[in-house]
């Protein structure tokens, strides 16, 4: 057993992190946060020619096949710095999409394109402000052709091509491949809690689209990619989490009052104490699932739904209490806090919501399998 | 015990209703019924200015400050008839909101600590709202610990100077005065070295900036003082004994803040009655109900122990420290609340736009807003503090500043 | 409106107080808990001598018609002391059942006999392990003889007469009058997690009983008994919080480490804080129920969910904290925290749990009540 | 990133298996399994024995303290052969409470600071089970103060006097020897002058009165001693060094505490999969279903975290404070498992009796037992100081005993 990451995974981590560091500050995130930018530009440029989009796409589609774990790292990194870059919707949903269930063609037509960052993808499932389910997807496909509307669509604003569900005419939910440049497709920018993360609701009038994976295996498809999906959000939240938890600290330790640094009274020590152990649970957690990930354990979706619920906990406690721990400076536009406040909120609900996690991790517990902690 | 009005009760509450049926801005009910957390809604009109006109009327029909002595603008009526009237004007308090501060907190200080000249050409249009009031108290490092101030006074003639600044001041933007607290004295103890004023905040040198808060909000504002000029007889209170001052107005602020507050339960409850969820409503899902049991619980909690405080207000009881846990538990019921409504409906709940997600806007302007509310005011921190000590009995804190003059305490700087 | 007991009522719990500080001590408390008692004998006489059983009884039945503003503040008092008792029992349960539900006859030959604490009696519904409900109560009632088991029935051990659910032979749950004090009951005692409150296993072979109100309103009628007696109960349970609160306060005032008194330290101050708010929130709740039942209010059902899902947290955060805050010590047998701890759990349990209060509550809030905190 | 047994792993794993199928006491497995929270099951036999006897079996075939070197009792083993064992050893692992105090804590501090005679004489015997040992070291006075304890060694010739009272001495009652912390000079600061020896809890003089708990077993002692007299050769570490020698034996209880720790989370699922709740079973009801996954990935956090340690530690990293999460995790939610596996049942579920309410003692149990975790070993407050200062780099609190003599420091009595 050896439960830690390679030397070589950790070391493109490093670069993503100096990348990261240079070139998706906090002030790069405002930028996109005020408006005055679509994305953090220079970063998603670097990732590009690092050839990030395509770290798990096989050579043979002109990835660099570097395997799961490193993209959890890579996950990671983007969660600490708030990135609002496209690289989450483009890889762990539209890539991930097609490199599961699409044809040879499909692959071939989109999979180096997807690596080479030339085109970013998303995915397009939720219509209605209900949790989304089997029935309440509307969107419909007939003779090829997609009608319908997408409530909420994350990068919905840049992206180029997107996997939708929709219903076919006369089947079952699938899932179909959308180019988003179709005339017939009408997007709107919709406001949400974070504006780093370009949402759209998308209007789809008869757009021709591709059938990707088998008809009427839609939802099952949706449920696998999102058990996939929710490892690498997961990494995500904790490399959120860890940088409002850095953050609280740095401030406790510097911010006096009544004449001593406000990080020796326990009220926010032990705050921060519990900021970290939700942190810790989560991440050795997230280990485990980047584990089954990379290594197709039939665990999968079992220690992806722990990773994703004690991701969503933590990633939500720190950016929380950082607040707390900031006083009246926490609310304010000025300080950073509340850009990991917004990203963990809107990240606790793209994959559906903690009530829906807690659900499917009883769902796929299986029988007899209750581990005290060794 | 008996929670029906009694005879007079009843009387004093069918004149409340029917003055109000005669006089208040009915148009307005809908738009502030629908107003969110954080925010009031006057559909076309100006709030301020809404907020005004009927802050006016209510002077002239003797509705406003009810408790005030009626020389100085009020009613003189009772703690009981006061709460009676707020509960007759029901949506149109919302109005309220921006005399709050002067009326709840000055006001009370005033009455206190001014002049009787002062008093009788101030309170009246602070009670019409004529002129608004606001509080300067919290400087960037004294938010908590409030007695860590800096903002200097120093006397010159019949004058004081002010140099410094404040932070969090509420409504600073459109208010004429304000009250102030500062340091005449740094070579003694922070507690006995502060002074309070009140100044007119169109006086040279004063200088307001707001404060972008997470909801894109600016509520409040810094104020800068720069040379500030304010005549000795604008102070209130003996030099140097600001701080027993401002506990009067302290005090107030949590009668004030105490008296009626947004919980988010109503909303949640009609968010789980309307929304899907698996099989059914939310409601039916025992998940929501144990969530929604136990919010709806702790909120009744505190309604009754309004009541209590009330009951106890009327006997001639000063409302003590207790009342702190209201804002304590509302604050994290806020959050839990917001984040949970959002939760159960997923990903499109992140969704703004009124015109697809009716009322989703107001658990994301709670999500926004409530964090500000475990901090403004007293942190959550400072309030089990205060509940410890004061209430139970508990002992102080070990002060790193116990007997340190003010110009000697470690600042980390 | 006027939000507070009367000078009257709250002088009789003062005495009550006086009483059981001189003979309810925690010294009676662990002479029953160890076995060496069954109940506090002179607690319960000084009760009777006060003719408190009767406190909400007529008149004309020999009670002293006090009213239940009275007899809640008594049971603020019992709680607080923690008494081992058949009062809870005998008053909230079957007396309460009688009044509500018994013809004249059955008033006129057992009311008195309680009233004056020559009988007590209890409520017998549980038979199994799961909550209860309508589908689990198999005891039967055949020709005015009854035949089951009830799993725990409270002071079981001691009571003479018996309030039952039983399920007649070709009709539904209705409530009966057994006397337990016949030859074909046998009980048995039964250990549980408060042994101070004289549990027992009941089996009734062919026992003679009465029908307390109408046959096939049992059901209804046991759930307008758990609402009138809940409400007496949280009394209870605030009034065991406040006491556990009381001894962590004082325990946090003397105990010195680290040179200072423990009470200082912000960990414990917010802790008992936090109970503090608890406390306060549930014991408003308890006295607008202690109106709502007093004044007969359609509030009731609603003022008594309340009132009871409040105090049963309250209990249940205070006497658990307590032990913390007494750390080592805290749970040792020698000190005290125990008894408030076990009887917490008690009562938490006594009428149904936490979960199946809170599912009340949400069954009848009327729509349209959402109070904010006025 | 690997979760498969390495071939050596593999090897020695199918060793290890094969002799436990070969050896261990088969007709103790299923009482074992059915042991409640804070006891263990061994059917008819009596506990102490059946735990000597395994002991001493697996000490005979070099299955015992596998990291110790051999020519101490051990196997000079790997950490993560030592996983690899106690994961094969699996239900009969219950066997061995009664020796971690021992093997986890005196042992590796008397291989830190023993003579190597004492050594070669001591923990042979220790490894077989024949010799059991006790840590005392907390005091009636110094419970999370540690260091402020009393207890006191005085030298007289070649031996140290000792008297006072050590208390929550886990296993006193039937343990051989002892190490304990003495305090041996009162005038300088509390962490100063404390001394470490080791004894014969035998000792003329020593006196173990057991503490009965709530839960109404005793596994914790008061010690007294009165003039007990220790050979100097016993002592452990420098004269004043005691504070240094403790801190090995804490670390060291960090491990042994947090290598297997039980949750409750398996006994919540098997309850809920049968309960009925409602129409169907209580595993069905949302609100359990949230609270387990909730559960479930807690413990499976602790799970992981101990494999990244054991990871760390095969890399030769030494193990941290971040150990202390485990005891913090499991403390407050087995506190909640019971609580609500009794509440979901209801009344019924406080009957004790296993042939009415089999399976249902468990959680009563754990609810009596369960406070005591929240505070032996470390109090929940300062465990959290320790995770503040020591992993996040957060400020000391604020000290009352700074600088103090410790015969000066504030006792409030």
């Amino acid at each position: 057993m050896n439960f830690d990451f390679s030397e070589d995974e950790k070391l493109v981590a490093d670069q993503v992190q100096r990348l990261l560091s240079d070139h998706c500050t906090t002030a790069h995130v405002r930028q996109v946060l005020e408006g005055d930018a679509s994305m953090a530009k220079e970063a998603w440029s670097g990732l590009v020619d690092m050839g990030l989009p395509g770290t798990v796409v096989p050579e043979s589609y002109g990835g660099v096949e570097a395997g799961y774990l490193t993209l959890c790292l890579v996950a990671q990194q983007l969660g600490a710095h708030v990135a609002p870059t496209p690289f989450s919707s483009s890889v762990y949903l539209a890539t991930e999409a097609l490199l599961q269930f699409a044809d040879e063609a499909q692959k071939s037509t989109w999979l180096p394109k997807l690596a080479a960052g030339e085109v970013t993808g998303t995915l397009a499932v939720n219509e209605t402000t209900d949790e989304v389910s089997q029935n309440n997807i509307d969107s419909i496909v007939a003779d090829g052709h997609l009608s319908g509307r997408k409530l909420i669509v994350a990068d919905g604003l840049t992206a180029d091509i997107a996997v939708v569900l929709a219903v076919a005419k006369d089947g079952g939910p699938a899932l179909y491949l959308a180019d988003l440049r179709h005339e017939s497709v009408e997007r709107d920018a919709v406001e949400t809690v974070d504006p780093t993360k370009a949402s759209a609701t998308i209007t789809f009038d008869g757009v021709p689209v591709e059938l990707i994976g088998g008809a009427g295996e839609g939802w099952q498809n949706l449920q696998r990619l999102y058990d996939r999906a929710a490892v690498l959000f997961a990494f995500e939240q904790i490399g959120g989490a860890q940088s409002a938890l850095d953050m609280a600290v740095a401030y406790a330790q510097e911010r006096f009052a009544f004449g001593r640094p406000i990080g020796s009274f326990q009220a926010l020590k032990h705050m921060m104490a519990d900021m970290y152990v939700a942190l810790k649970l989560a991440e050795s957690n997230c280990y485990y699932a980047a584990w089954a990930l990379a290594s197709d354990s039939a665990d999968l979706p079992l220690a992806a739904a722990t990773a994703r619920v004690s991701a969503t906990q933590a990633y939500q406690l720190c950016s929380r209490d950082n607040i707390q721990v900031h006083g009246g400076m926490g609310f304010t536009w000025e300080f950073d806090c509340h850009l990991y406040y917004r990203r963990s909120n809107y990240l606790a609900l793209q994959l559906g919501g903690l009530a829906a996690w807690e659900d499917r991790l009883v769902d796929v517990l299986p029988l007899g399998d209750s581990p005290e902690a060794a | 015990m008996d929670f029906n009005d009694t005879k007079e009760e009843a009387a004093f509450r069918a004149e409340a209703r029917s003055w109000i049926a005669g006089n208040a801005p009915a148009h307005l009910a809908a738009p502030l019924a629908s107003s969110t957390f954080g925010g009031i809604n006057t559909g076309d009109e100006d709030p301020l200015q809404a907020a005004k006109a009927w802050q006016k009327k209510k002077a002239d029909g003797g509705w406003a400050c009810l408790q005030w002595p009626t020389e100085y603008g009020g009613r003189g009526a009772t703690p009981m008839q006061s709460v009676i009237w707020s509960q007759e004007e029901g949506v149109y308090g919302k109005l309220s909101g921006t005399f709050i501060i002067g009326q709840g907190m000055c006001g009370p200080t005033l009455i206190a600590y001014a002049s009787e000249e002062h008093k009788r050409r101030f309170l009246p249009k602070m009670a019409s709202g004529e002129e608004i009031w606001c509080q300067l108290f919290s400087e960037p490092v004294a938010g908590s610990d409030l007695a860590g101030l800096r903002t200097k006074a120093e006397r010159d003639g019949d004058d004081w100077v002010i140099n410094g600044q404040k932070i969090w001041t509420s409504g600073a933007q459109h208010s004429d005065y304000g009250i102030l607290i500062t340091r005449t004295d740094p070579t003694v103890a922070k507690h006995k070295g502060l002074t309070m004023f009140f100044l007119d905040m169109k006086s040279p040198g004063v200088d307001i900036r707001p404060i972008k808060q997470v909801n894109g909000q600016s509520g409040f504002n810094e104020v800068y003082f720069d040379n500030v000029r304010i005549p000795d007889a604008q102070r209130l209170g003996d030099v140097g004994n600001g701080w027993q001052v401002s506990l009067t107005t302290l005090m107030n602020e949590r009668l004030a803040i105490g008296g009626s507050i947004a919980t988010g339960v109503p909303e949640v409850r009609e968010l789980v009655e309307s929304l899907n969820m698996g099989p059914g409503k939310a409601i039916d899902n025992p998940a929501v109900r144990s969530k929604l049991a136990d919010w709806y619980a702790k909120s009744s909690g505190l309604k009754n122990t309004a009541a209590r405080s009330l009951t106890a207000l009327s006997k001639g009881d000063v409302p003590g420290p207790e009342n702190s846990i209201g804002k304590l538990v509302v604050g994290g019921m806020m959050q839990d609340i917001a984040k949970f409504a959002m939760d159960i409906q997923g990903f499109g709940s992140l969704v703004m736009d009124p015109e697809v997600a009716e009322g989703n806007a107001r658990f994301q302007a709670m999500l926004l807003r409530s964090p500000a509310i475990r901090i403004e005011g007293g942190t959550d921190q400072i309030l089990r503090n205060i509940i410890a000590e004061r209430v139970l009995g508990l002992p102080a804190d070990m002060r790193a500043d116990k007997g340190l003059p003010y110009n000697e305490i470690p600042t980390g700087s």
